[in-house]
């Protein structure tokens, strides 16, 4: 059964799906999502913890047919470190899913609902898990299908959500398909769609402009799916608009996947030696994760709604990650790696929690918190704490990563971009003083409406701060973690923890 | 007993008493009694692990390779601990009847925020590297934040806007960056003797990364960064004696002392001159508070003012980066401590008999509270440098560092600052001994027992430092 | 379009034509050009035809709707059991060639089955596009009259509304 | 053939397909109707479709169908293969769009980009 983990990682939730569409019951199709997204979540950390102790990558031939002609997929360090992510976020949302989507799905559609969900985290664990580049696009496309369906579900409450489907819909596509251009020229190129294969293959026609055109697609159709400054304008009002279990799941994973599937191609298939990569697409992705930041946490101060506020924060942890990708070395690598996991955990905390009192509200927004901290100080502790993370104070997990951070620039003599980088992260201090001069230095005005919780309310967000803290404090482990799956990228030369 | 048992201590009463004050909330006496037998254990600890040679180390968690949260007590941390630990039980005692005498709410909050706080400092003090200095510096403002909120109406809200905004802000801009970037350079921040960064920095950018601590550690009250200690004043003034006179800005100077003594180091600092500019910053900051002290009648902001006033003496004692201008600076910790903590107190004193706040109407009260004015008398005496009180070695060891320096406009300073001492402070004992009264005492009205006898013995040890001076030297070398 | 008897006959004629090289297309699809994506269309253009010829709710009472659903999830899960066959016989996800006696034999009863899965989800997708399409249309133009129109206007109507109480 | 037509006339597929590219990323960016913009987004699909399509043929093959003469030179199947992935990922996205698009009909009265903007705008403003 061990060696069948990396398929039953995409094939549970692949297969639960249609059951889920088929079952009428909410509790039914609520309990098999749970069951499989927990057994996802088991599988990853089994993969993860079987990768780390062989130390070696773990190769899953689908119908035995070997690398370069069948489809493999490939368990390295890398992917060992972000499946857990996806199936572990998308097991505590689904915890919490239960209460959101019964308050705010129309219940005929809870089938649908967690059959687009499942759908949802296997195109994600898919992209990851697989080793071929097309596979990936078909993996991707999965995703994003069930994720525009899933955002505009949440119609039945707020019906911006469409044209904010609709939207990332259009933007989704565009990038999904320069995507796949690029993958068309480097198929052209080299005659293998193999990951491995093309890294291998990839050197002989290296100088060649149809290598630098793929190259250049590629890269655009996954910034455009990683939201990355300016082109995340389809963000936002997704993230807003959707279902609150929805964004809690998609904030986490989605964007992140597509970080992970960009760092696989950039570095593991175009490799750091290809020419013009550090000082073009190093340093581009260098500038807009810069600017990124400072846009998203700017937006993010000003924002009232809180579902936008922390959209436009992801913007900005989005920069962060583009910045440890245009560091373009190990440090900087396992910095991205480190943000992806940490970043995922806080925003899960986050999203979690807002959405429990979005799903009591109505909305939430800076007046639903006014005075909010004496009502539900228990959620509202929860977001102080995802909200210390994404600040980076010390002991909570937005520390770790963002020292990495730092270091990637200083160790290439960045200060500049260091400093810029810290203070961005500090004006992240503005937004959550507003939440916590709301929730607790203002009393609750007159006719608000009652907020309560309970602890099954509240727990999948704690579930996450819990997590955020403790990978906080210590995260040695996760660093080892981190800094071998930016090895497989890049060999450690220097930087080593 | 073992010095990593006294570190346990040092760090776990303070938080059993406030463990206890939750458990003993509806049995005042109790509650209030276990703190102060709790602190004079802790003092007592202090003492010991004053005594005790250097070099015990107790790591509670390693975060990342590099980043861990330890305690390693070195002569620094260990004075600043004798300090905190020494007057911890005088401050409860009197706290205890502060807030009975001044009728006080919330009493059991207050108590149990308060021996939080010590526990931060404590965990200041006994810090073994950067990173968990920088995480009980965090805790030290977040639990300071209730007591100086105390009161609870809209003023004191405000001001504790003004407290929490400046200090976290500073802190999370400039400290934190401070600390990543020196791990980042360094690979990592334990404080070593002789420092951690030389050959590791460009010296270029040695001020600027100094700027980033000297700036980044609000506590320390450096102007422009001093706003926070006048807002914070709304406090109750037990909170104004022991955190604002001793913990959270001594905590603050001693961050800066440390980060330039073990971080930087001093040779480092004096080779490449990257704390010049110090120099002039901290020289502005003694004088311009004095000036701004002269011009405030209340009694609590004339002494916040003084406060900022000679916490630039302690910058300056790390900026000058001599060896005997540093042991200046680590001595001026003790004796300022002892000193502006007695004049809180006896302002404390005043308002709880008398209920007075501005010095234009304590004319002539030094008649009726005696004891509480002589008491004012001898620490503002010590804190003006007149021997043979305490102020008087420190002041004189960083005049020694300054010319050791070469710094003679820094001579110049002291020299003013000390004049200007003596009017704002010489204004407040003149008052009182010797103008007219302006209200009508009838005999001798002191403050509670319980203040008084807190009050005399912290005047008195401004008076025993200056003796005990061999024994509270640290040296740093040459 | 039922009143025309042309179109009708025609039609009447072709459905079965096209369902059966629907199925011509679905079973020949491992041998020749063919396979379950283009079978699937073209069965259900069978169906397609049907309704537009004979009109929504004829075409409804041919394929119920429920069908769709099961037909979608029906076929995938033909498609991935099939792929899990393989591994309860000991091999990897999607081997087929333990299926049979022998290998040859085994591709091809998987390739089938697959092919089939294939088929049915995309048969079902394309019929349930059809006529969720169609009948939402319709459905629609009755909303545009009353709900939506108001719904539309709401907004703006609702100061003049409270003035009036 | 000229040698310096080789490069126009003999990629001339490559000249169709950025042509297509570009005629359908234009209507997807500057069309506010939102069924132009899917049409435009099928156009720019369609491009690439044939992109992959045009690549797998191999001078002289024939359809990769086994004759069983060794001879036989057989266009790369493989291109085929994975285009009709990408249509039918085309399709559902197609299906999603429409769905979408229809709802926001019935909601807004409207798929124009511009008239849902401003209903959007007049919907935040209360709110905050």
């Amino acid at each position: 059964m061990m060696q069948h983990l990396p398929i039953l990682q995409v094939l549970l939730p692949l297969l639960a799906a249609p059951f889920a569409a088929l079952l009428r019951g909410r509790e039914l199709a609520w309990g098999l999502t749970f069951l499989t997204t927990g057994a996802a979540f088991l599988i990853s950390i089994a993969l993860f913890l079987e990768q780390r102790a062989l130390g070696t990558t773990l190769v899953y031939e689908l119908g035995n047919w070997a690398a370069p002609i069948g489809i493999v997929y490939v368990i390295d360090a890398a992917s060992a470190l972000v499946l857990p992510v996806i199936s572990g976020i998308g097991f505590i949302a689904t915890l919490a899913a239960r209460q959101l989507v019964a308050a705010e799905i129309d219940r005929r559609d809870h089938g649908l609902f967690y059959a687009a969900w499942l759908l949802t985290i296997a195109g994600m664990l898919g992209q990851v898990t697989t080793g071929d580049a097309f596979n990936i696009f078909v993996f991707l496309e999965i995703s994003s299908l069930s994720a525009y369906a899933l955002v505009a579900m949440g119609s039945g409450r707020d019906r911006r959500a469409l044209p904010a489907a609709f939207n990332y819909l259009i933007l989704g596509t565009v990038g999904a398909t320069f995507y796949v251009i690029g993958i068309g020229l480097l198929y052209m190129l080299t005659g293998t769609l193999n990951l491995a294969d093309l890294a291998e293959r990839l050197p002989q026609v290296e100088e060649t402009r149809a290598a630098f055109t793929a190259m250049a697609f590629i890269a655009l159709g996954l910034f455009l799916k990683m939201a990355l400054f300016p082109l995340h304008f389809w963000l936002v009002p997704a993230y807003a608009h959707a279902p609150s279990a929805v964004t809690a799941l998609m904030a986490s994973t989605a964007t992140k996947v597509s970080v992970y599937v960009l760092i696989r191609l950039i570095f593991g298939v175009f490799g750091i030696e290809f020419p013009g990569l550090v000082d073009g697409v190093g340093l581009l992705v260098l500038t807009l994760g810069i600017a990124g930041a400072f846009v998203g946490t700017l937006a993010a101060i000003v924002e009232t709604d809180l579902k936008k506020l922390f959209a436009q924060s992801s913007i900005a942890q989005l920069g962060y990650m583009a910045i440890g990708i245009g560091a373009m070395s190990a440090t900087g690598l396992a910095a991205a790696f480190l943000h992806l996991f940490n970043h995922a955990l806080m925003k899960g905390a986050l999203f979690l929690a807002i959405g429990m009192i979005a799903a009591q509200a109505g909305r939430a927004t800076m007046g639903t918190l006014q005075g909010a901290g004496k009502q539900i100080p228990i959620t509202m502790t929860a977001i102080l704490f995802g909200g210390l993370a994404l600040i980076g104070v010390p002991l909570t997990a937005g520390f770790i990563s963002k020292v990495y951070l730092i270091r990637a620039l200083l160790e290439q003599d960045f200060w500049l971009l260091a400093g810029l980088t810290f203070v961005s992260s500090a004006l992240a201090l503005a937004y959550v003083w507003k939440i916590i001069e709301a929730a607790w230095l203002r009393p609750r005005p007159e006719g608000a409406p009652e907020l309560s919780e309970t602890p099954s309310q509240y727990m999948p967000a704690w579930i996450m701060v819990i997590a955020t803290l403790g990978f906080g404090i210590y995260a040695t482990p996760l660093v080892d973690a981190a800094f071998a799956a930016a090895h497989v990228f890049i060999p450690a030369t220097v930087g080593a923890p | 007993m073992s010095a990593e048992t006294l570190i346990y201590m040092l760090l776990g009463l303070p938080l059993l008493a406030s463990a206890l004050v939750l458990l003993f909330r509806h049995q005042p006496n109790l509650r209030d009694g276990q703190a102060v037998g709790l602190g004079v254990v802790s003092a007592w600890a202090a003492f010991q692990l004053y005594l005790l040679p250097t070099g015990a180390s107790v790591t509670l968690v390693a975060l990342a390779p590099g980043l861990t949260l330890s305690f390693t007590p070195e002569p620094l941390g260990k004075l600043f601990a004798l300090v905190a630990g020494t007057l911890w039980p005088l401050a409860t005692l009197y706290t205890i009847g502060y807030m009975r005498g001044a009728k006080e709410k919330n009493h059991t909050r207050f108590m149990f925020f308060y021996a939080i706080a010590i526990h931060a400092t404590m965990g200041i003090a006994l810090s073994g590297n950067l990173l968990t200095l920088f995480v009980f510096y965090e805790m030290l403002t977040f639990s300071t934040y209730p007591l100086v909120t105390h009161k609870g109406d809209e003023a004191a809200l405000k001001a504790g806007r003004v407290y929490l905004g400046i200090l976290v802000s500073s802190s999370i801009v400039f400290l934190l960056f401070g600390v990543i970037g020196v791990w980042a350079l360094a690979g990592t921040l334990d404080f070593v003797s002789g420092g951690i960064l030389a050959g590791k920095i460009d010296p270029f950018y040695v001020p600027a990364l100094l700027a980033l601590f000297a700036f980044g550690i609000g506590k320390a009250a450096l102007m422009p960064l001093h706003r926070w200690l006048p807002a914070a004043m709304v406090a109750p003034t037990p909170v104004s004696a022991l955190l604002h006179a001793v913990a959270v800005v001594k905590a603050g100077v001693f961050t800066v002392l440390k980060v330039s003594v073990y971080i930087f180091g001093i040779d480092f600092l004096q080779q490449t001159g990257g704390s010049d500019w110090l120099v002039w910053a901290a020289s502005f900051s003694i004088l311009a508070a004095s000036i701004v002290a002269m011009t405030k009648t209340n009694l609590k902001a004339r002494l916040a003012y003084s406060t900022v006033s000679q916490l630039g003496y302690i910058v300056m004692g790390a900026a000058l980066a001599t060896p005997l201008a540093a042991s200046g600076a680590a001595l001026h910790i003790a004796a300022h401590g002892a000193g502006k903590i007695t004049l809180f107190f006896c302002a404390g004193a005043i308002y709880v008999a008398h209920h007075l706040t501005d010095i234009k109407d304590m004319n002539g009260l030094g008649r009726t509270m005696p004891i509480t004015y002589g008491a004012f008398a001898l620490a503002a005496l010590s804190i003006m440098g007149v021997p043979p009180l305490a102020g008087a070695w420190s002041k004189f060891m960083l005049m020694g560092g300054a010319l050791d320096n070469g710094y003679l406009v820094v001579l110049g300073v002291l020299m003013v600052s000390s004049l200007l001492n003596l009017v704002y402070l010489g204004e407040i004992i003149l008052r009182g001994f010797f103008a007219s009264p302006s209200h009508k005492w009838d005999g001798v009205q002191e403050a509670p027992l319980a203040m008084l006898i807190p009050l005399s013995i912290t005047a008195l040890l401004s008076l025993l430092l200056f003796f005990t001076v061999d024994f509270l030297m640290i040296d740093f070398g040459g | 379009m039922q009143d025309d008897v042309v179109i009708r006959v025609v039609a009447k004629v072709m459905i079965p034509a096209v369902m059966l090289f629907a199925l011509y297309v679905q079973f020949h699809g491992d041998y020749g050009p063919g396979g379950g994506f283009q079978a699937g269309v073209i069965f259900a253009s069978a169906f397609v035809l049907n309704a537009v010829v004979f009109g929504l709710n004829k075409g409804r009472h041919v394929w119920p709707a429920h069908y769709n659903l099961m037909g979608i999830c029906g076929g995938v899960l033909i498609y991935g059991f099939t792929g899990v066959a393989g591994m309860a016989f000991g091999e990897n996800f999607l081997s087929f060639n333990v299926l049979a006696d022998d290998p040859i034999a085994g591709q091809h009863l998987g390739i089938l089955l697959v092919e089939f899965g294939v088929g049915l989800t995309v048969a079902a997708v394309m019929v349930m596009l059809f006529f969720t399409f169609a009948g939402r249309l319709s459905h629609n133009r009755l909303l545009s009259k009353s709900d939506a129109h108001e719904r539309r206007l709401a907004p703006k109507s609702s100061p003049s509304k409270e003035v009036t109480k | 053939m000229s040698a310096w037509m080789d490069p126009i006339l003999g990629q001339w597929n490559y000249y169709l397909v950025i042509a297509l590219m570009m005629i359908g990323f234009y209507a997807v960016i500057a069309r506010g109707n939102m069924v132009k913009k899917i049409v435009g987004l099928n156009i720019f699909q369609t491009s690439v479709f044939m992109l992959y399509i045009s690549m797998g043929k191999v001078a002289n093959g024939t359809a990769p169908i086994l004759t069983g003469e060794p001879s036989t030179v057989y266009s790369n199947p493989l291109p085929h293969v994975l285009i009709l992935t990408a249509i039918v990922v085309g399709v559902s996205t197609t299906a999603v769009g429409y769905a979408l698009i229809i709802r926001i009909q019935e909601s807004f009265g409207s798929i124009e980009d511009d008239d849902i903007i401003a209903m959007l705008d007049d919907e935040e403003a209360p709110a905050s």
